[in-house]
């Protein structure tokens, strides 16, 4: 029984060792990995439709004046699902390629966007110029905050 | 004396305790994946224990149910000090897709004091691994908050966002 | 009525020979399923006449508030026909005013969960049910409040209705209590089994799970749409999140009238036998960790890692691949890859080859699984338990062969089948299908036909259409049933995870044996149970003294993280 | 004379401490005080007469009454293997009496009145039986300690277990008294006297010219006191009757009167057998027979939940240790007395060792039946912190009867076991006999740790109020403890009083105790001049008590906080009582293993014809019908009487005229 | 104070402090050993080190109030260095005056008692489990210890352990003391809790058994304590048993005594490795075979081979 076993012992010898240098050695995903969020503040004109496709809720979208529209993204619960990137017509969203995100304040985990609207002459308030999406946007809009909660 | 080289121990001997909170499995496995060969997060001196009270890190995976929050509370109180809690995966930094759902009441942080967040869906094991490395002080953290616009950040500091009522549900 | 095939024509007239007028209708709404609306009366009658006089095969019970739509409860008891690929689906409608009908527990001990899940979800009150405690709702959820009823809103937190302590179990008499969770270091995830034991023997025990509960299916009908079901789906379960998907997509699709084109079925089988590997591995370590065993642990993950880069480079991501959408895939598996899938797998499949033989010849590892968590073949049938525990009993069941769904009708599967009962031939059954799943990626990849991978999806989709699916899971069959609704978005979704019945067959399997065996006998389902829990709201237990509600937590945490507090 | 004069005013005191509490009978607190007082002013002329003994080494005899028809007289004589045991039966009867003062009152509260009396004659026989050297009046006393014990044993008149139990051992101490009057018979024909030394000289000759009848005889004396031993097979009466007699009794049945049996055995087998090639066998035979029942007592000891029935069991096996180290000494004592002197000393210092730690475990068992009412340790757990000062002294206890060094159990044992090794050199059945005994010590340790953690350790029940004993029930247990380590400790002190009681009695010469068990530090086994075995309890401690400084030091190093947590169950709260791990818990595949071994061996063996399973179940064919019939007897002489305590006062005088009836028809 | 008497007492420290000291080295290096095994690259020699200094730091729990609780983890330890004391490390063991075999045999015990003492105190349900285990994996295992130790005494006609020692590096090898030492070795793998025979601390079943309960330094004592133990052991085999070669010189011996006890020590790590853990009673029916071996290199020492 002990020979076997020291055969056993062997085999896994076989192997080698395979641990991989990181984190002192940088290692790369592969090239379709999609990773943390960015958004290019100067492509992005407001309308919402990252919002509508999140399934996590992560986009929060609120009008803090008739001019601006703030886009928020708590990209600490994102499932890197990358339906934004691909809804954003103007691609103002990109899931980059890092993945090195681990941070000790929950707060680095937010993106804030703040993005001027042409208000709406008759009614005052903004409204996002119409765009292809605007069939999704009649669907499943999922209120972000604590909604019904007491 | 012995308790500077105490302290000084503690990160490079960091045994770890992990909580799934209602995870998908998907952080578990590759929080294990982290101690097997390709990664060997060992090389660390870090280590899965099986008692909260060997503990020095409490990891938690999944968002926290509201079944599991008691438990997870007092699993906290179980670890002896000092101890870090480390959020892994999206839904123990955030809440994940199921934030505001009947079932769940969060993120970790909305129920014990987190240390560390590594986000992720799951996280790959390099990125657990990066956080490690933080928590050690070998690498420099990579993501700050990015505010595109001039906002203060006490107020995100405080978790509370003017926009949506509480920020992360 | 309109029924089509020969088979579907006897069930109808063996069924109607045994209920009569109880059968109001019946119809064939997808080929594959047969729907009858019976009278709530004659349940337990049709049950009898299904399990008894035909090889069906009892999968899951649904129970949809469908008052909106002036039809009270509807309870349907789904059943598979595997040798006729069919689904059969007892649909009773319950009055609103008298929520009861008969439990079919005493007929199929598999219903169990079921219907007791049925009864806290929509309040529908199963008479005659062997054990009539509450399964999902915590013990201080108030009475009356039925979370997957239309008129509860997904985010509303009922208050608690006071210190209830949980209905459990009391030990034996000269037994005792080993707790093993909700943190428990083999279980990976929260469950919370009450082991009755004598000395280290287990004359019993106890299970309070449902701590992973995450109100998916109540979060997939009210806040998702069709187009985000898929992802929600797959984060049902991170081991196995392609399957939920696949299955989630395949039901929502039958139930449009629509299907994947033929490159998005290929990809869809090789992704999800590439998920059978990794999981497969994965489990091997696990047991192997369980049993203290951690140089196969190493080794299996060692041989796993591959793969999910693999996974990575294909998808994007290692796991929760977000591949799958209504309708086909979102991206492509680029020719480069196709052939990168074959290099990646040789390697994997010699190494697991000499693991393969390491593991048979280790006299240790027979003794610790060799005659340990017996199931017996006839229990096995009885809980419906299914994939490799079911097939390590003896049972010759698998999704791939009894409803050939993706590819699998064009690169048929072979059923992996051992006698041995015990974990050994679990363990057996699980390599095999390692075997055959790197088999099926060889075929499906060298089969695979050029093309679109999506199908569009018309406009507006019906709603009140029904669709079944099942995928084989690693841990066994997974079963989505979805109705449609308006608002783009399904009416009632129901998951049932493999887990589900596997894990109702744990007490008799740790009958007996040692404490030591009890990771590895319930390591040896693979169980998963964030699948199995997803729809049960499960609220803070009230143990003793302490009750949190969440509004304390969050004093407490605001206390913790003030300065000058304990931290 | 001097010393009959001591000892006739104890045994004085005795009787008139006797008189005094059943005149008191009404106050049961003042009829025990008065118990006590007059105990231990009994033990000061007891203990004059053994340090003069010790002193001059044997005191002479004295003739006080003579039965010239009979050839017997009454002859006291204090030898130093006398004033061994003497020690031993004032130190546990003083701490039992003062223990039984709160410990019968609140358990027994109309009937202690009884107690009392029958427990101070108990005494006054027991100093009979040890200073008497002619064998008619030793029975006499002999008769009169086991009818005492009998009375005490079925105290609880109520209680049909402890009727039951104190039937058997009446039966079986008879039986086992029957054995040696017939046994003295026999030698008498030849003799014609009944003294010891008449005795001893006639048993040379009977084994000279009728080794059959001689043998015979030593059979049948062994079986007499070995039943009073509670050498197994006959010693089954042991685990029945010390459960049900009340907790102070139990300390005295283990640790004195148990002991009594072993004090025959030295008396036999170093006074009358003369040292020959029969003894060699002999000794093997008392061996087997202590490996026997240390073996079977110890591991029916670990099946046991009873905490009192799993010490009566243990006094089986550690009995049996002490007949090892007899035997293995009866055997050397023709070839080697240096050794035999060893095996002798160890079996006398086990048998003193015995006396303090299961007193102690007894008193503690007690202690805890008299908070909780509960013998079964099934449903006891975490006491230690409610009765800290039980707990502490049992755990003393535990450690001592386990062998676990520095403690008084280990040094005893150590003795016998070496012994055993080295006679085993050239003898290798006393290896195998030694490799038992090892092992059986790891039983023990098995066995009392499960003791500990079923009622000491583990999780207390919610809301229980349960608190620690009063004083008077504690002190006797911490005095026991503390003896126990100082003897662990000095090992040498008490080995010196061992070996000088074994040289007044042996027939051969032993070596002195310098060349024996020489070393400044401790014990140094010397043989034939060669060390070869060491144990310095002294230095031990000394090396554990710096290391564990340093350990300690280690530990508060750092200056760690310290912080009170309720035990970790995986997260969810359980009520105390279901998750503790109960007695009937611990090892269970081991004792799976065993399961059997006693006392339902009989049924295991499928071969064995149903007549021998009848014959062999002593309990249905022998106990129970002679107990049915001195029952029923008892009940007749009890109808013409009304009165209990006069029933009992005529079982007395009958039983004395048995025994007179019988030797004056064989005359 | 005589020169003898601080000789000893010199030699007392050594052995301690080797105990003390390099037990975590070699744990680091069997660690090492272990993750080679693995396929990966493993933690830094000196882990074991900064294990313990960590635990040094930690707040320690407490789930009784118990003063047994409290201390008894630095008499574990401490009964593992009095073992070192008793234990020849290269030469005679200091207080070798003071224990013979039977001694070791007992002290050895203590270690254990204790443990399974903390365990119980610690109240936990786990604890009892492992503290049960321990407890009939030391009835498996101790007789094994015991009769190969009796086989060097009977051997060399003594109970002293230097004396046997001196015995048997002077007459050479005999069929009975290899036999016995195949038996010890395979005593050391229970007795240094390593698989298949971590029984008692089964992590995945049990939580830790004893240890599920301790924080902080009381953990460390033990874990040191278990280190401790097993070098102890591994010395007690390669001296009693493979003596030689044997310079006189204490310096060597001792360098070449710690060189054996690596070789030993990799051994057990290389079984542990390799195997996955047994139940009790498969472990138990395993000892008893091995307590056969054992019992037959004492058939063969009765004959003198």
């Amino acid at each position: 029984m002990l020979l076997s076993k020291l055969r056993e012992a062997l085999i896994c010898l076989k192997a080698g060792r395979v641990t991989l240098p990181y984190p002192s050695a940088p290692h790369d995903p592969s090239p379709r990995f999609r990773g943390k969020i960015t958004v290019d503040p100067d492509r992005c004109f407001g309308c919402g439709g990252c919002a509508n496709v999140c399934p996590a809720g992560v986009i929060l979208i609120h009008d803090t004046d008739q001019h601006t529209r703030v886009l928020e993204f708590q990209w600490r619960r994102c499932t890197y699902c990358g339906r934004c990137e691909e809804v954003c017509p103007e691609q103002a969203i990109h899931m980059s390629q890092q993945f090195e995100t681990a941070t000790d304040r929950p707060e680095d985990l937010v993106i804030r966007l703040e993005v001027f609207m042409g208000p709406c002459q008759r009614c005052g308030r903004c409204f996002p110029p119409p765009t292809p999406l605007d069939r999704m946007m009649v669907s499943g809009f999922r209120s972000g905050g604590n909604g019904g909660r007491q | 004396m012995l308790k500077r080289l105490c302290a000084k121990a503690f990160p490079k001997a960091l045994w770890v305790y992990h909580a799934n909170t209602g995870a998908c499995n998907g952080c578990d496995i590759e929080v294990i994946d982290v101690l097997t060969p390709y990664y060997d997060a060992e090389r660390f001196g870090i280590r899965l224990v099986g008692s909260p009270r060997h503990a020095d890190v409490v990891l938690v995976s999944g968002p926290v149910t509201r079944q599991v929050a008691s438990a997870l509370h007092r699993l906290l109180d179980a670890v002896p000090e000092p101890k870090l809690v480390v959020a892994v995966g999206s839904c123990a930094c955030g809440g994940g897709a199921w934030f505001d759902s009947y079932g769940v009441l969060g993120g970790a942080d909305q129920v014990i004091p987190v240390d560390y967040y590594v986000p992720g869906c799951p996280p790959r094991p390099e990125a657990i691994l990066y956080g490690i490395a933080l928590a050690l002080g070998l690498v420099s953290k990579q993501v700050v908050c990015e505010r595109l616009s001039q906002e203060s950040l006490e107020e995100l500091a405080q978790g509370v966002s003017r926009y949506g009522g509480v920020s992360d549900g | 009525m309109s029924v089509e095939s020969d088979a579907a024509a006897q069930i109808t007239q063996l069924l109607g020979g045994r209920i009569g007028a109880s059968l109001l209708l019946v119809e064939q709404p997808q080929p594959d399923t047969l729907r009858f609306e019976i009278d709530p009366g004659a349940v337990r009658a049709a049950a009898k006449a299904l399990v008894q006089d035909t090889p069906a095969r009892y999968l899951i019970t649904v129970g949809i508030d469908e008052r909106p739509l002036d039809r009270g409860f509807a309870i349907v008891h789904l059943f598979s026909l595997d040798s006729e690929h069919l689904f059969l689906a007892l649909d009773c409608a319950v009055d609103s005013e008298n929520t009861r009908i008969d439990a079919i527990t005493p007929i199929v001990p598999g219903a169990n969960w079921a219907e007791r899940e049925f009864r806290d979800a929509i309040g529908v009150e199963p008479e005659g049910h062997p054990d009539p405690r509450r399964l999902m709702l915590p013990d201080d959820w108030p009475e009356g409040v039925y979370p997957l009823r239309r008129d509860f809103r997904y985010d509303y937190h009922p208050p608690s209705a006071g210190n209830v302590r949980p209905v459990l179990r009391e030990p034996p008499k000269g037994s005792s209590v080993i707790p093993m969770g909700p943190f428990f270091p083999t279980l990976e995830e929260p469950a919370h089994w009450r082991l009755f034991v004598e000395g280290e023997k287990i004359v019993g025990c106890d299970y309070r799970g449902f701590y992973n509960h995450r109100a998916i299916e109540k979060l997939g009908d009210s806040a998702m749409t069709y187009d985000k079901l898929p992802f929600l789906a797959e984060r049902i379960c991170g081991i196995c999140g392609f399957i939920h998907s696949t299955c989630c997509c395949q039901a929502l699709e039958k139930a449009i009238g629509i299907q994947a084109p033929a490159r998005a079925r290929y990809i869809r089988t090789i992704m999800l036998e590439l998920e059978r590997i990794h999981s497969h591995l994965l489990w091997l370590g696990i047991a192997a960790h369980i049993v203290g065993f951690e140089t196969l642990l190493m080794q299996s993950w060692r041989i796993r890692e591959p793969v999910m880069w693999l996974t990575e480079e294909i998808s994007g991501n290692r796991k929760t691949y977000g591949m799958n959408c209504v309708g086909g895939l979102r991206r492509d598996i680029p020719a480069d890859l196709t052939a990168k899938i074959q290099e990646v797998l040789l390697p994997v499949e010699r190494e697991l080859r000499a693991v393969r033989q390491a593991i048979v010849g280790d006299t240790t590892i027979l003794a610790r699984t060799k005659g340990v968590g017996v199931l017996t073949r006839q229990w096995a049938e009885q809980i419906a338990v299914v994939g490799p525990p079911a097939r390590a009993s003896g049972i010759a069941i698998d999704a791939r062969v009894d409803h050939p769904y993706a590819a699998y009708d064009e690169v048929p599967a072979r059923i992996c089948v051992q006698e041995g009962s015990d974990i050994w031939a679990r363990v057996v059954v699980r390599m095999d299908e390692l075997e055959e799943s790197l088999r099926l990626i060889r075929a499906a990849t060298a089969a695979m036909p050029g093309g679109p991978i999506r199908t569009e999806i018309a406009e507006e989709i019906p709603p009140g259409r029904i669709g079944i699916s099942v995928v084989e899971a690693p841990r066994g069959e997974a079963v989505h049933f979805v109705m449609t609704g308006g608002d783009n978005r399904p009416y009632r979704w129901r998951v049932r995870a493999p887990t589900y019945p596997n894990l109702q067959a744990v007490p008799a399997m740790v009958q007996g044996e040692t404490v030591a065996d009890v990771p590895i006998t319930v390591g040896s389902l693979d169980p998963c149970f964030s699948c199995t829990e997803r729809v049960e709201a499960v609220d803070i237990r009230n143990a003793k003294t302490r009750v949190y509600s969440r509004e304390e937590l969050l004093r407490m945490w605001q206390e913790k993280s003030a300065p000058g507090g304990e931290r | 004379m001097s010393h009959v004069f001591l000892l006739g005013s104890s045994v004085a005191l005795f009787l008139l401490g006797a008189l005094t509490s059943f005149a008191l009978a009404r106050n049961p607190r003042l009829c025990g005080w008065i118990a006590v007082v007059f105990v231990t002013v009994a033990a000061v002329p007891l203990c004059g007469v053994v340090g003069e003994t010790f002193r001059t080494g044997g005191q002479p005899e004295v003739i006080l009454l003579h039965l010239s028809s009979l050839g017997a007289s009454w002859a006291i004589a204090v030898d130093p293997l006398s004033a061994f045991f003497l020690v031993i039966a004032v130190v546990v009867g003083v701490l039992s009496t003062v223990f039984s003062v709160d410990y019968m009152i609140r358990l027994e509260k109309d009937s202690v009145a009884k107690f009392y009396p029958v427990l101070l004659v108990f005494f006054s026989s027991i100093v009979g039986v040890l200073v008497t050297s002619d064998f008619l009046f030793f029975l006499v006393f002999w008769e009169l300690m086991t009818l005492t014990s009998f009375l005490l044993v079925t105290f609880e008149r109520e209680s049909s277990t402890s009727q039951r139990a104190g039937r058997k051992y009446f039966i079986v101490t008879h039986a086992a008294t029957l054995c040696m009057v017939a046994g003295a018979l026999i030698v008498w024909q030849i003799s014609g006297s009944f003294h010891f030394a008449a005795m001893r000289d006639a048993l040379g000759t009977l084994l000279d010219t009728q080794p059959v009848s001689g043998h015979l005889v030593i059979f049948l004396f062994v079986l007499g006191f070995a039943t009073k031993a509670g050498v197994l097979p006959m010693g089954d009466w042991l685990p029945d009757a010390h459960p049900v007699a009340p907790s102070g009794m139990s300390a005295l049945l283990s640790g004195v009167l148990v002991k009594l049996g072993i004090y025959g055995l030295l008396r036999v087998f170093c006074s009358f057998v003369p040292v020959s090639a029969s003894l060699q066998a002999w000794g093997v035979v008392v061996a087997l027979a202590g490996v026997g029942s240390l073996f079977i007592g110890t591991l029916a000891a670990l099946m046991q939940t009873d905490s009192k029935r799993l010490m009566a069991f243990h006094t089986i096996g550690q009995i049996g240790y002490v007949c090892l180290g007899l035997g293995v000494g009866l055997y050397c004592l023709a070839d080697n007395p240096a050794l035999a002197a060893l095996g002798l000393m160890g079996a006398l210092f086990h048998v003193a060792n015995h006396a303090c730690f299961k007193a102690c475990l007894f008193l503690g068992a007690g202690s805890v039946l008299y908070r909780t009412g509960e013998r079964d340790m099934n449903k006891l757990g975490g006491l230690g912190t409610s009765m800290p000062l039980t707990a502490a002294s049992s755990t003393i206890a535990s450690m001592s009867i386990a062998g676990v060094p520095p403690f008084n159990g280990f040094a005893s044992k150590w003795l016998i076991l070496a012994t055993c090794l080295l006679v085993g050199m050239s003898a290798p059945l006393f290896l195998a006999l030694a490799i038992v005994g090892l092992f059986i010590s790891l039983v023990t340790l098995a066995s009392f740790l499960k003791v500990l953690g079923a009622v000491f350790l583990g999780q207390a029940d919610e809301n229980s109020d349960v608190r620690e004993v009063p004083w008077t029930m504690a002190l006797p247990q911490v005095v026991l403890a503390a003896l126990c380590i100082l003897l662990g400790v000095f090992p040498q002190v008490f080995l010196w009083f061992a070996h000088a009681a074994l040289a007044g009695v042996s027939q051969v010469g032993l070596p002195p105790i310098d060349l024996l068990l020489g070393g400044s530090w401790g014990l140094t086994l010397a043989v034939s001049g060669i060390q070869v075995g060491f144990w310095a309890p002294s230095a031990i401690v000394v090396a554990l008590f710096l290391s564990g400084s340093l350990a300690y030091g280690i530990q508060r190093a750092a200056g760690a906080r310290v912080r009170h947590v309720p035990v970790w169950t995986g997260g969810e709260e359980h009520a105390a009582g279901t998750v503790r791990y109960p007695a009937s818990s611990f090892y269970l595949p081991f004792k799976e293993a065993f399961r059997g071994i006693y006392p339902t061996v009989r049924l295991r063996v499928p071969a064995f014809p149903a007549s021998l399973r009848k014959a062999l179940d002593l309990d249905r064919w022998l106990y129970m019908p002679l107990a049915r019939t001195v029952e029923q007897a008892a009940r007749g002489l009890g109808r013409t009487h009304l009165g209990i305590p006069q029933v009992y006062l005529l079982w007395i005088v009958v039983g004395a005229m048995v025994v007179m009836g019988i030797l004056l028809l064989t005359v | 104070m005589s020169n003898g008497a601080l000789s000893v007492l010199g030699l007392c420290a050594v052995n301690v402090l080797l105990a003390l000291l390099l037990a975590p080295l070699y744990e680091g290096i069997l660690r090492k050993l272990r993750a080679v095994i693995h396929s990966r690259q493993g933690p830094p020699l000196t882990q074991s080190y900064l294990d313990l200094l960590k635990l040094l730091g930690k707040e320690d729990l407490r789930t009784s109030p118990g003063a047994l609780y409290a201390f008894a983890p630095a008499l574990t330890l401490a009964s593992v260095l009095v073992l070192a004391t008793l234990v020849p490390m290269g030469t005679a063991p200091p207080l070798g005056f003071a224990g013979d075999i039977i001694v070791i045999v007992y002290v050895a015990a203590v270690s254990a008692v204790l443990a399974i003492l903390t365990a119980f105190a610690s109240q936990s349900p786990y604890a009892f489990v492992g503290g049960s285990r321990e407890m009939m994996l030391l009835l498996a295992v101790e007789p094994v210890v015991v009769v190969t130790l009796i086989v060097g005494a009977v051997n060399a006609g003594t109970l002293a352990t230097g004396d046997i020692v001196t015995w048997h590096t002077a007459n050479g090898p005999t069929i009975s003391m290899v036999v016995a030492s195949v038996a010890l070795f395979l005593a050391l793998q229970a007795q240094a809790g390593k698989l298949p025979f971590d029984i008692p601390e089964a992590d995945q079943e049990i939580m830790g058994g004893p240890l599920v309960e301790l924080s902080g330094a009381r953990l460390a004592l033990l874990r040191w304590a278990l280190w401790a133990k097993q070098l102890v052991f591994a010395f007690l085999l390669v001296e009693i048993f493979v003596p030689w070669p044997s310079t006189g010189t204490y310096y060597i011996d001792l360098t070449l005594a710690l060189a054996k006890v690596l070789l030993v020590l990799i051994l057990v790590a290389v079984v542990d490795a390799v195997n996955p853990r047994l139940r009790v009673e498969q472990a138990m029916r395993y000892y008893a075979r091995v307590a056969f071996v054992s019992l037959s290199a004492l058939a063969f020492a009765v004959i003198g081979m």
